[in-house]
C-alpha cells in the first residue's frame, strides 16, 4: 500500500494468498500480492508465464476452480467493497457489471453455438434485468461501439464466422456492457497479429478514456505495457518484485528480475540497441518455495543473503517499491546507484 | 526490520550448476504414462485384475489338476460348498410288490411307506391297495401338498393292474421330497390321496463308483463296498447341470474367452494397424481405395454379419468353434482400427519433425518404426484395451444364443446360457460366470479409461 | 448441402450393394441345407422345390437374379414361411424393432444426457461415484442377463402390486414396451452416459464457461445455457451408429419378452438357413444403417452451426 | 429444446392413450375364452404342404378332416358320417352339414382336390409319401402320371370313393391327419400363391375359424358357427396372444396369469413351479430319441461289435433321470413308444423289448472284438452327430462322457443347427447322430419301416433283409396278431443288430390352469387340443 491514499482506488489487493492443492502436494501460485489501481488508470501486471499474475486477477473474480484452489487469505476491494468472501450470489452480480473481464484467446473465450448478439444481451438481460429484444439492441450498440461493421448483422452471427480481432472487439463490447468500473484484461493481444493488436488496444484505450474505468492489463509483453500503462507491477514466482509508475519500471528498474525481463523483450531490448539476452535457468519449484527470494539462483547479483532470507518490500522511491536485497540500505549496490543499469555493468562495478 | 543484517550477508553469491538443476527427474514418454497410469489406481487394481485372470486362467491349471469335463451326476447343480460322503448302492430295477385290488378292503390309499433306506439313486414307494381303483398316480413335491391340484411333479403312474410300489429315481437330491399317491379308478376318476415325505441320503451306484474311479475294485470283488461310504469329490464352487466342477468350468471358460477376448482384438488391431498405417502412408488414391473399402466393411450390421460368418464357417466334429469366431471377429473388427491409424498417420505425416526427418533422407523403413509407430501406438493400445472387452462380450453373446463355441469347450458365455435357465433354483450357475465376464469387461474398460488418461490418447473418429 | 447428401445417397447404394454381395457370398458358402427338413425328401420333389426357389441355376445367374430382385426391392419368398414375401416380413416386423429401438434409444439418449450431466457437475462426488458405478456395472453384464432380470422384476412387482401393473412379455401397448425398451437401451444409456460426462467436464474447462462465468451469470444459467448444448454435440454423432447397433442387436430382449420384431427373425432365419429372409434383413440393416448415418448426420447439420452455416456442401 | 418438447408431448399423450389395459386372462369363464402362447409363427396353414407341429397345433382347430380323433383319443367322424375301410379301397359318406366357414358344404369334391394337390410334384409337399397306400400315388409324386390317375374319387357330392393298391391297415388314422384335409378348389384358386398367408385367405371348416393373425405377434381363433357339431364345442375364443420359444417367457406368463397354459417347462424352472404350488402336468409327444449309427462302408461304426459295445455300457436311465432329469420323459428301451397300441393293449407290454443290461467289462470285450472287426489298432474318433440346442448338447456332452469313461473312446460332439445337421446326415457324413422321430400316423409302422433298407430316413443305412421282409409283412397284412408279431421281430433286430440304441420317449411338462379342463394332448394331429376344452366356473370368493 504505497499509492496515495487520498481517494478510493477502483481496485486494491491486499496480501493475497492462494494455494493450488495438487496431487503432487500444495502449490503457493500467489504468495502475499498487494496491487492498487485508481478510476481512469491503467495497471499493467508484468511476468512470465506461471509467475501467479493470471491467478491474482482470477481469484479476484472468483474464477478458480475450488477445489484444487484455495484463497489462503487477503482482501479485495472493489470501489471499497470486499469482494473475496462473498457469496456465489453476492459475487454473480458484482462480476459482469462492476468488474468484468477479458480473456486471451477470443475464439475460445465464445460460446461456439450461441449467436455473438445474445451473448452480449445475456449479460444485459441478467444484470440490468433487460428484456430480450432491449439487450440485443443495446447489443448491436455495443458491437458499434467496438467498430464493428454492420453490428446489426453481425449481432446475428456466430464465433466461428468472426475474425479474430473482431471477435476480440465483441469480446471487449460484452465486457463494456455494464459499464464495469474495473476491466481485467488477460493478454487481450497476444493471440491477435500485430496490426490487430494495434487496433485493439487502442480500442481500449479510448474506451477508458470514455468511461473512466480501470484497467488492469495482464501480459508480458513490455511493449503493451509501454503504450498503456500508467503504473506496473512486475511478478514473479507468485509475488510483485516491483511495482511504481511505467517510468519508474522501465527507466529506473530496482530488480534485477525487471531487468532481465527488458532484455529479453525483442521491442524494449531493441529500442535500447542492446542484445537480446534470456534470463538463464527458470522459476522455483512452488510446491516448496526456497527461503530465500526466489530469483536468487538465476540472479546474477545474487548475494549471501538472498539465499537465505526472502527479500522485504523495499521502497525506491515515492510509489517505487522492489522487493530485492539490492535496495536494502546496507546493500552494496543500493551504496553506489539506486538503479540497475544492466547486468555487465553491475559485474564490471564490482 | 527486526533482525540484523551484517555486511558478510550482502557479499556476491557464487553460483553451483548443481542448484540449478530441476529437482524432477526427465522421463521418456512410455516412463511418464507408466508413471501417470500407476497413480491411477482403479486401473492400476484393473491390471492385476487382469493379470490374476490370465494367471487363474492359463497357470492356475498347470499347477492344479482340473478336469472340466468330468461329469458327476450324483452331485448335480450342486451350489458352493463342502466335502460330503455317499453310499454306494447297487441299482438293480426294483421287481416290486404286487397285490390284487380285488381283495382290496380299503377305499383309500393307505399304508403308503418306503421299501428299504431312501437315498438319491433310488426311492422305493409303496401301498396298500385300494379298492375299485385301476392304476395309480404318483407325485412328488418339495412342499407339503395344499391339495389335489398341488401335488408337485407327476412323476409316472403304475403299469400293472395290481402294482402298488413305485421307485422315484427322477434327479434326487437329499432333501425332504412329499410323495402322493393318487387312486385312479377304471373311469380316470380320482379315488383318495396320500401323502408321505421322504429324505433320501446321498449315494453312488456301484457302476458308477466304479467307472468314475471312486473305488479300485477288480471285477470279483466290487460287492464288497456295497453300504460303504466313500468320500466324493469337493467341488469348491459347486458343479452345473451335468455334476461338472464349476471351478474347473470357469478356469477353462476362462481360457476361451480370454483366448478370443485377446488374440482377436490384438489380431484385428494389428492387421488395422498395417492397413490403415499403409494407407495414410501411401495417401492419394491408393488411400481412398483402400479407405472406401474399410468403410464398407464398417458398414456390415456387426452382430447379423457375426452370426452369418459364424455359420458360414461352420465347425466341424470336435472342433471347439473358437478359431470360426476368431476369424469372424477379425474380419469384422480391423477397418476401425485401420480408420483410426490413418488418421494418425496422416495428421503425424504434417508434423514437422517429420518432415524433418524426410528432409534429413530418412528412409521410409527408419520413418515409420522410429516416428510413426511411438506415436501411433498410444492410440493403437488405448483401442486394443476397449476392443478387448467389446470382443469378450461379442464372445459371450454368440455363445449365449448358441452361435458361440461348441459344447462341451467351456466358455463364460456358454456357461451364461446353461446357468440363465435355472437361475432362480440354483444361481451360482449363472452367477460365477456373469460376474467373471462383467469383472473382466470392467476391468479391462478402466485400464482403458486408464490408459487414455495416462497417454492422453484422444480417441476421435 | 444437397451435392452432399447425393454424394453420401450414391456412396451409401455402393455400400449396400457390398452387403449384399458379402452376405451372397457367406449365404451360398455355409453348409447345409436350406431345403432339408425332418423327413427325407424325394429327388423328384427336391428338384421342384429348388426350381421354386431358383437354386436350380448356376450360382452366378443365381447372383445376377438376386441382386436384379433386390434393386426392384423384391428379396422373394421365405423357405420357411412358405407363403409369406420376404418383403412382407419386413414390413410387419420392422416397424415393431423399429419402434422399440427408437424408444430404447430415447431412453437411451435422454439417460445418457441426463445422468452424463449430473455425474459432470457433481464430479467426485457421491452422485458422481454412484452413477459411474451403475454405469460401469450397465456396460459390464451382458444384455441377456439384464433382459431376463427386467422379465422377473416386472413378475415380482406385478406380485407384488397384487394385479399386471406392466406385462410380462408381449407386444401391442406402450406398457409392453417399457421394459425391453429399458433393457435395450441400457448399454447405451451407460456408453452415453461416459460420453456426455467427459464432453461436460471438456466443456466445463473450456475458456468460453470461464466466460461465461465472468459475466457473472448464475450457475444454472451457464449449465443449461452454454454447457449443455455443446456437450451434447458429441453424443449426437454416435446416435446413427447407436439406433442401428439397438435395432439389430435387439433379438435377445425380442425373445425373452415375446416381441414379434425382425431381429428375432433373423436369427430363426439363420438356424432355419432361410436364404431369402437372411439375405433379406441383412441387405436392409445394411441400408437402413446406412440411411441412419446420413440422417444423423445431416441432423447433427442443424444442430451444429458451424456446420449447417459454414460448410454447407461440404 | 424445442424438439424435445414436441416430443415430449407425443409421449405422454401416447402414454395416455396406451393406458387402457388390454386385460388379458388366462382363462375368462363369461368369455368362454382363453389365451396360450404358441412357441412360434405357424409358418404354414396350407394343408397340402404343412410340415411343423405349429401349424398343425392351428389346423386341427380350425379344419377337420373325413375323419377326427374324440377326447379319448378314438377315430369318430369328422366330415364323413359312415365310413367302411376294405383290402383294396375305402368309402366315405359324408355328412350334409358339414360346410365351410363361407357357408358352402364341403364336398368330395374338396377332397379329391386336395389329395391331388399333395401328391402333385410341383407342389413339392414334404408328406406326400403319407398318401402312398392310395392307387398310383407314388407314381403321380415322381411325375410318371397325371394327376386325375390318383385312385380316389367323388361318387357325389357325398360321396368319396378311395382306392388302395394294398390293404393298408391304418388308412382311417390317416384320414385325421391334417394333410388329407380337404380343400376347396374355387377358393384356393381365388386367392393364388396368397392361399393360406391370412385370415382372410384361408377357408375354414373345424370347430373354430382364425380370425386374427398378426404375424409373428398374435393369433386368435373364434368358435366357427358353420361347423355342424358346433352345440358340443364350448369354447368361444382361443386367443394366442404370445408368440415366443423361450419357455421361460412363457413360464413368466403363465404365473403373470396371461395365459392358461405353459409348455415345455425345463427341470429348473419346475422347482419354482412347485415353490408357487402350479398345477403341473406331463404328456408324451411321442417323439422317440436314439442314437443311430452310421452303416456306410467308411465308417467305424459299420462294427456291429462297436455298436454293441456303446449299447452295452449306456446307462439311459441314468441319462433321463439325472440328464434330462424331467418328469414325463422315459427311458426308451425299443423304438417303438410304449403308448401305441398292439393288438389289444399297449404293444410294448404284450412284447416287452428286451433290456440291455449295463456291462463295463462286456462293453471293453466288444471293443476288443471291434478292433478286430475292423483291423485296427486303435479305434478311430467317433463323431456323433447333435443338434445344438441347449437340451439336446447336455445330452450329447453327457454321452460323450459315458463312452469315454467307459469305453476310452474318443467321441467328438458334432454340434449344428438344425439344417446343417440334417444335411451331414442326409449326406452320411457321422458315425453317431442324435436323432428324434415323430409319428406320422397312429400304426406302428411309422416308426417300424424307419429301418427299412429304402427308406430315405434311415439315415444310417441299416439294411437287413430280414428286417425289410418283417416290414412287408406289417405293411400288407390286415391281421393284428400278425402284424404286432412282425413289429416284435423289427424290435429285435434293432437290439441284436444294435442299429440304434434308443435313449428317450420324450415327456413334455407344462403347468395348466386348475380351472381349465379337457384339453386334449395327443402325439398326433395337432397338439394340444381346445376341442373339447370348458372352463370351470370361478369359485365364489369369500
Amino acid at each position: 500500500m504505497v499509492n496515495q491514499i487520498n481517494h478510493i482506488a477502483a481496485l486494491s489487493i491486499d496480501d493475497l494468498r492462494v494455494d493450488f492443492t495438487t496431487e503432487g502436494g500444495r502449490v503457493q501460485a500467489v504468495r502475499g500480492v498487494s496491487l492498487s489501481v485508481n478510476p481512469g488508470e491503467t495497471l499493467a501486471l508484468v511476468g512470465e508465464s506461471g509467475c501467479g499474475k493470471s491467478v491474482t486477477m482470477m481469484s479476484v473474480m472468483g474464477l478458480i476452480p475450488v477445489p484444487p484452489g484455495r484463497i489462503v487469505s487477503g482482501s479485495a476491494m472493489l470501489n471499497g467493497r470486499e469482494i473475496i468472501g462473498m457469496s456465489p450470489t453476492e459475487l454473480n452480480r458484482v462480476r459482469g457489471s462492476e468488474i468484468s473481464m477479458i480473456f486471451q484467446d477470443p475464439m475460445s473465450a465464445l460460446n461456439p453455438t450461441m449467436r455473438i448478439g445474445d451473448q452480449i444481451a445475456e449479460t444485459l438481460m441478467v444484470h440490468r434485468g433487460m428484456a430480450r429484444g432491449d439487450a440485443l439492441a443495446r447489443a448491436v450498440q455495443l458491437l458499434d461501439r467496438t467498430r464493428i461493421p454492420e453490428a446489426a448483422q453481425r449481432a446475428r452471427q456466430y464465433p466461428f464466422e468472426f475474425s479474430g480481432g473482431m471477435l476480440q472487439r465483441a469480446v471487449i463490447a460484452m465486457a463494456l456492457a455494464c459499464n464495469p468500473s474495473v476491466l481485467i484484461a488477460d493478454e487481450p493481444t497476444t493471440a491477435l497479429d500485430v496490426t490487430i493488436q494495434n487496433q485493439v488496444l487502442e480500442l481500449m484505450r479510448e474506451i477508458q478514456r470514455e468511461e473512466g474505468m480501470a484497467i488492469v492489463l495482464i501480459t508480458h509483453d513490455l511493449g503493451v505495457v509501454a503504450r498503456m500503462a500508467d503504473q506496473v507491477a512486475v511478478m514473479y514466482a507468485g509475488q510483485v518484485v516491483e511495482s511504481g509508475s511505467v517510468d519508474d519500471i522501465f527507466y529506473r528498474s530496482a530488480h534485477p528480475y525487471t531487468l532481465g525481463l527488458k532484455q529479453s523483450m525483442p521491442s524494449v531490448a531493441e529500442a535500447d540497441h542492446a542484445q537480446l539476452t534470456p534470463i538463464a535457468g527458470s522459476p522455483p519449484d512452488l510446491f516448496a518455495p526456497p527461503p530465500g527470494c526466489g530469483y536468487c539462483s538465476r540472479c546474477s547479483h545474487a548475494m549471501q543473503l538472498c539465499q537465505s532470507r526472502q527479500p522485504d518490500l523495499l521502497s525506491v522511491d515515492s510509489g517505487h517499491i522492489s522487493r530485492c536485497w539490492l535496495q536494502h540500505e546496507l546493500s552494496p549496490v543500493r551504496q553506489s546507484d539506486v538503479y540497475l543499469k544492466n547486468a555487465a555493468e553491475v559485474h564490471g562495478n564490482d | 526490520m527486526n533482525y540484523s543484517l551484517k555486511a558478510d550477508d550482502f557479499a556476491p553469491l557464487e553460483h553451483s550448476k548443481s542448484a540449478e538443476q530441476l529437482v524432477r527427474p526427465s522421463l521418456s514418454y512410455w516412463q511418464d504414462a507408466w508413471q501417470r497410469l500407476k497413480r491411477n489406481r482403479r486401473a492400476l487394481w484393473s491390471l492385476y485384475l487382469i493379470a490374476g485372470l490370465l494367471l487363474m486362467a492359463f497357470v492356475f491349471p498347470l499347477v492344479i489338476p482340473l478336469d472340466p469335463e468330468k461329469q458327476d451326476l450324483t452331485q448335480v447343480s450342486q451350489g458352493p460348498g463342502f466335502a460330503r460322503t455317499s453310499l454306494i448302492v447297487e441299482t438293480r430295477p426294483w421287481e416290486g410288490r404286487y397285490a390284487a385290488h380285488q381283495q382290496a378292503t380299503e377305499t383309500r390309499v393307505t399304508g403308503l411307506r418306503v421299501f428299504s433306506e431312501p437315498h438319491t439313486e433310488s426311492v422305493k414307494l409303496t401301498w396298500e391297495p385300494v379298492d375299485g381303483a385301476s392304476y395309480y398316480r404318483v407325485y412328488r413335491h418339495i412342499l407339503k401338498p395344499s391339495g389335489i391340484a398341488d401335488l408337485g411333479l407327476p412323476l409316472g403312474a403304475t403299469e400293472f393292474d395290481d402294482q402298488v410300489f413305485y421307485e422315484d429315481r427322477l434327479k434326487l437330491k437329499t432333501d425332504t421330497y412329499h410323495y402322493s399317491v393318487v387312486a385312479i379308478d377304471g373311469a380316470g376318476q380320482i379315488i383318495s390321496h396320500d401323502s408321505l415325505a421322504v429324505s433320501p441320503r446321498h449315494a453312488t451306484s456301484l457302476n458308477d463308483a466304479v467307472s468314475r474311479g471312486l473305488i479300485e475294485a477288480d471285477t470279483n470283488d466290487r460287492d464288497q463296498w456295497l453300504g460303504r461310504e466313500v468320500s466324493l469329490t469337493w467341488h469348491l464352487l459347486g458343479t452345473d447341470q451335468l455334476g461338472r466342477d464349476m471351478l474347473a468350468r470357469l478356469v477353462y471358460g476362462a481360457q476361451t474367452s480370454l483366448f478370443i477376448g485377446i488374440v482377436a482384438p490384438l489380431l484385428f488391431v494389428a492387421l488395422g494397424v498395417i492397413y490403415g498405417g499403409l494407407s495414410g502412408y501411401l495417401g492419394g488414391r491408393v488411400d481412398e481405395l483402400m479407405m472406401r473399402f474399410a468403410d464398407f466393411v464398417i458398414a456390415l450390421p456387426f452382430l447379423l454379419f457375426m452370426i452369418l460368418f459364424r455359420v458360414a464357417m461352420g465347425i466341424e466334429s470336435g472342433e471347439s468353434g473358437i478359431f470360426p469366431m476368431l476369424i469372424a471377429l477379425v474380419i469384422l473388427g480391423w477397418p476401425s482400427v485401420a480408420r483410426l491409424v490413418r488418421g494418425q498417420v496422416l495428421q503425424l505425416r504434417e508434423q514437422p519433425f517429420v518432415e524433418a526427418a524426410q528432409l534429413m533422407g530418412a528412409s521410409p523403413h527408419y520413418l515409420i518404426w522410429r516416428h510413426m509407430l511411438p506415436n501411433v501406438m498410444g492410440v493403437v493400445l488405448v483401442s486394443l484395451t476397449f476392443a478387448i472387452p467389446s470382443a469378450i462380450f461379442t464372445e459371450a453373446f454368440l455363445s449365449f444364443i448358441g452361435m458361440g463355441v461348441a459344447p462341451p469347450t467351456p466358455s463364460w458365455g456358454a456357461m451364461c446360457n446353461d446357468g440363465i435357465k435355472s437361475f432362480l433354483s440354483h444361481p451360482h450357475e449363472l452367477l460365477f460366470p456373469a460376474v467373471l465376464i462383467s469383472a473382466t469387461v470392467l476391468a479391462f474398460n478402466l485400464l482403458g479409461d486408464g490408459l487414455r488418461d495416462a497417454l492422453d490418447a484422444r480417441m476421435k473418429g | 448441402m444437397t451435392q452432399f447428401i447425393f454424394k453420401r445417397l450414391l456412396s451409401g447404394l455402393i455400400t449396400i450393394w457390398f452387403i449384399a454381395t458379402a452376405t451372397f457370398v457367406a449365404m451360398h458358402v455355409v453348409p447345409g441345407d436350406p431345403l432339408a427338413n425332418a423327413k427325407a425328401m424325394k429327388p423328384e420333389i427336391r428338384k421342384n422345390l429348388e426350381a421354386r426357389y431358383g437354386l436350380d441355376k448356376p450360382i452366378t445367374q443365381q447372383y445376377v437374379i438376386y441382386i436384379g430382385n433386390m434393386l426392384q426391392g423384391d428379396f422373394g419368398i421365405s423357405f420357411t414361411q412358405k407363403n409369406r414375401r420376404v418383403n412382407d416380413i419386413i414390413r410387419e416386423h420392422f416397424p415393431i424393432s423399429a419402434v422399440l429401438g427408437v424408444l430404447a434409444l430415447l431412453i437411451a439418449a435422454i439417460g445418457g444426457i441426463v445422468w452424463g450431466a449430473i455425474t459432470a457437475v457433481y464430479r467426485d462426488r457421491w452422485p458422481d461415484s454412484v452413477i459411474m458405478f451403475l454405469v460401469v456395472v450397465s456396460v459390464s453384464v451382458p444384455s441377456f442377463v439384464f433382459a431376463m432380470l427386467g422379465q422377473l422384476g416386472i413378475l415380482n412387482l406385478n406380485q407384488w402390486w397384487g394385479s399386471s401393473l406392466l406385462p410380462v412379455a408381449g407386444w401391442g401397448t406402450f406398457q409392453h414396451m417399457l421394459m425391453p425398451a429399458l433393457v435395450l437401451g441400457l448399454g447405451t444409456m451407460a456408453y452415453l452416459t461416459r460420453l456426455m460426462r467427459s464432453s461436460m467436464l471438456e466443456v466445463t474447462s473450456a475458456d468460453y464457461i470461464r466466460t461465461a462465468r465472468a459475466k457473472g451469470l448464475s450457475p444454472l444459467r451457464i449449465f443449461f445455457k452454454h454447457q449443455l448444448r455443446n456437450a451434447i454435440l458429441p453424443v449426437v454423432t454416435v446416435l446413427g451408429p447407436a439406433i442401428a447397433a439397438i435395432t439389430t442387436g435387439g433379438f435377445v430382449v425380442e425373445l425373452v419378452f415375446a416381441i414379434p420384431g425382425l431381429g428375432r427373425y433373423f436369427v430363426q432365419a439363420v438356424q432355419q438357413l432361410d436364404y431369402t429372409v437372411i439375405m433379406g434383413t441383412t441387405v436392409f440393416y445394411g441400408a437402413f444403417l446406412v440411411l441412419m448415418v446420413l440422417v444423423v448426420d445431416i441432423l447433427y447439420g442443424f444442430i451444429d452451426p458451424r456446420i449447417r452455416v459454414g460448410k454447407s456442401g461440404a | 429444446m424445442k424438439i424435445a418438447q414436441v416430443l415430449s408431448v407425443l409421449l405422454m399423450v401416447w402414454l395416455l392413450s396406451a393406458c387402457e389395459p388390454a386385460k388379458v386372462q388366462g382363462v375368462d369363464y363369461d368369455k368362454r375364452s382363453i389365451s396360450i402362447a404358441l412357441t412360434q409363427e405357424p409358418p404354414d396353414l396350407n394343408t397340402t404342404s404343412s410340415t411343423d407341429s405349429v401349424s398343425f397345433m392351428v389346423l386341427t382347430h380350425v379344419m377337420e378332416g373325413l375323419l377326427s380323433y374324440d377326447r379319448d383319443n378314438n377315430l369318430v367322424g369328422g366330415v364323413a358320417e359312415r365310413w367302411e375301410l376294405r383290402e383294396d379301397g375305402a368309402t366315405f359318406w359324408l355328412r350334409e352339414d358339414a360346410r365351410w366357414s363361407n357357408g358352402k358344404p364341403v364336398t368330395a369334391h374338396d377332397f379329391v382336390f386336395a389329395w391331388r394337390k399333395v401328391v402333385d410334384p410341383a407342389n413339392a409337399s414334404e408328406y406326400a409319401f403319407i398318401l402312398y397306400p392310395i392307387t398310383n400315388a407314388q407314381a403321380i409324386n415322381e411325375g410318371e402320371l397325371p394327376l386325375s390317375e390318383l385312385g380316389v374319387r367323388a361318387i357325389d357330392d357325398h360321396t368319396l370313393e378311395v382306392d388302395l393298391f394294398q390293404p393298408c391297415p391304418y388308412f382311417l388314422g390317416l384320414t385325421a391327419f391334417g394333410v388329407l384335409n380337404p380343400v376347396n378348389q374355387e377358393f384356393y384358386e381365388s386367392r393364388g400363391e396368397r392361399y393360406a398367408a391370412d385370415v382372410e385367405d384361408l377357408l375354414y371348416n373345424g370347430p373354430f375359424k382364425l380370425t386374427s393373425w398378426i404375424h409373428g405377434a398374435s393369433l386368435r381363433m373364434d368358435k366357427n358357427p358353420e361347423y355342424w357339431d358346433r352345440d358340443n364345442v364350448w369354447l368361444e375364443i382361443i386367443d394366442a396372444p404370445y408368440i415366443t420359444e423361450d419357455s421361460n417367457a412363457r413360464l413368466n406368463l403363465y404365473r403373470d396369469g396371461m395365459i392358461a397354459m405353459a409348455n415345455g417347462m425345463n427341470e429348473q424352472a419346475l422347482l419354482g413351479a412347485m415353490q408357487e404350488r402350479m398345477q403341473i402336468k406331463t404328456f408324451m409327444d411321442g417323439a422317440i430319441f436314439f442314437i443311430e449309427f452310421n452303416q456306410r462302408d467308411e465308417r467305424a461304426t459299420r462294427s456291429k461289435y462297436l455298436r454293441k459295445a456303446i449299447q452295452t455300457v449306456l446307462n439311459t436311465e441314468d441319462l433321463v433321470y439325472k440328464v434330462i432329469g424331467n418328469p414325463g420323459s422315459f427311458p426308451a428301451r425299443t423304438i417303438f413308444p410304449r403308448w401305441m397300441k398292439g393288438v389289444d393293449d399297449d404293444f410294448v407290454r404284450e412284447f416287452p423289448p428286451e433290456r440291455v443290461p449295463v456291462d463295463l467289462d462286456l462293453g471293453r470285450k466288444y471293443i476288443e472284438l471291434a478292433k478286430q472287426e475292423l483291423g485296427v489298432e486303435q479305434l478311430p474318433p467317433i463323431t456323433l452327430l447333435a443338434d445344438d440346442s441347449q437340451g439336446g448338447s447336455k445330452v450329447s456332452e453327457y454321452l460323450q462322457a459315458v463312452m469315454k469313461q467307459r469305453l476310452g473312446l474318443d467321441v467328438r460332439v458334432d454340434a449344428q443347427i438344425f439344417k446343417q445337421r440334417l444335411a451331414k446326415m442326409t449326406s452320411g457324413d457321422f458315425d453317431m447322430v442324435i436323432s428324434g422321430w415323430g409319428p406320422d400316423y397312429n400304426d406302428l409302422l411309422t416308426y417300424g419301416d424307419l429301418f427299412y433298407s429304402k427308406n430315405l430316413n434311415n439315415r444310417g443305412r441299416y439294411a437287413s433283409e430280414e428286417y425289410d421282409h418283417w416290414v412287408a409283412v406289417a405293411q400288407r397284412s390286415l391281421q393284428r396278431e400278425e402284424r404286432a408279431q412282425a413289429f416284435a421281430q423289427m424290435q429285435r433286430l434293432i437290439v441284436e443288430d444294435a442299429v440304434i440304441v434308443p435313449l428317450y420317449e420324450r415327456g413334455v411338462v407344462y403347468v395348466q390352469n386348475p380351472r381349465l379342463h379337457g384339453v386334449v394332448r395327443r402325439p398326433i394331429g395337432g397338439d394340444p387340443n381346445f376341442r373339447f376344452a370348458r372352463i370351470a366356473a370361478p369359485e365364489a370368493t369369500p
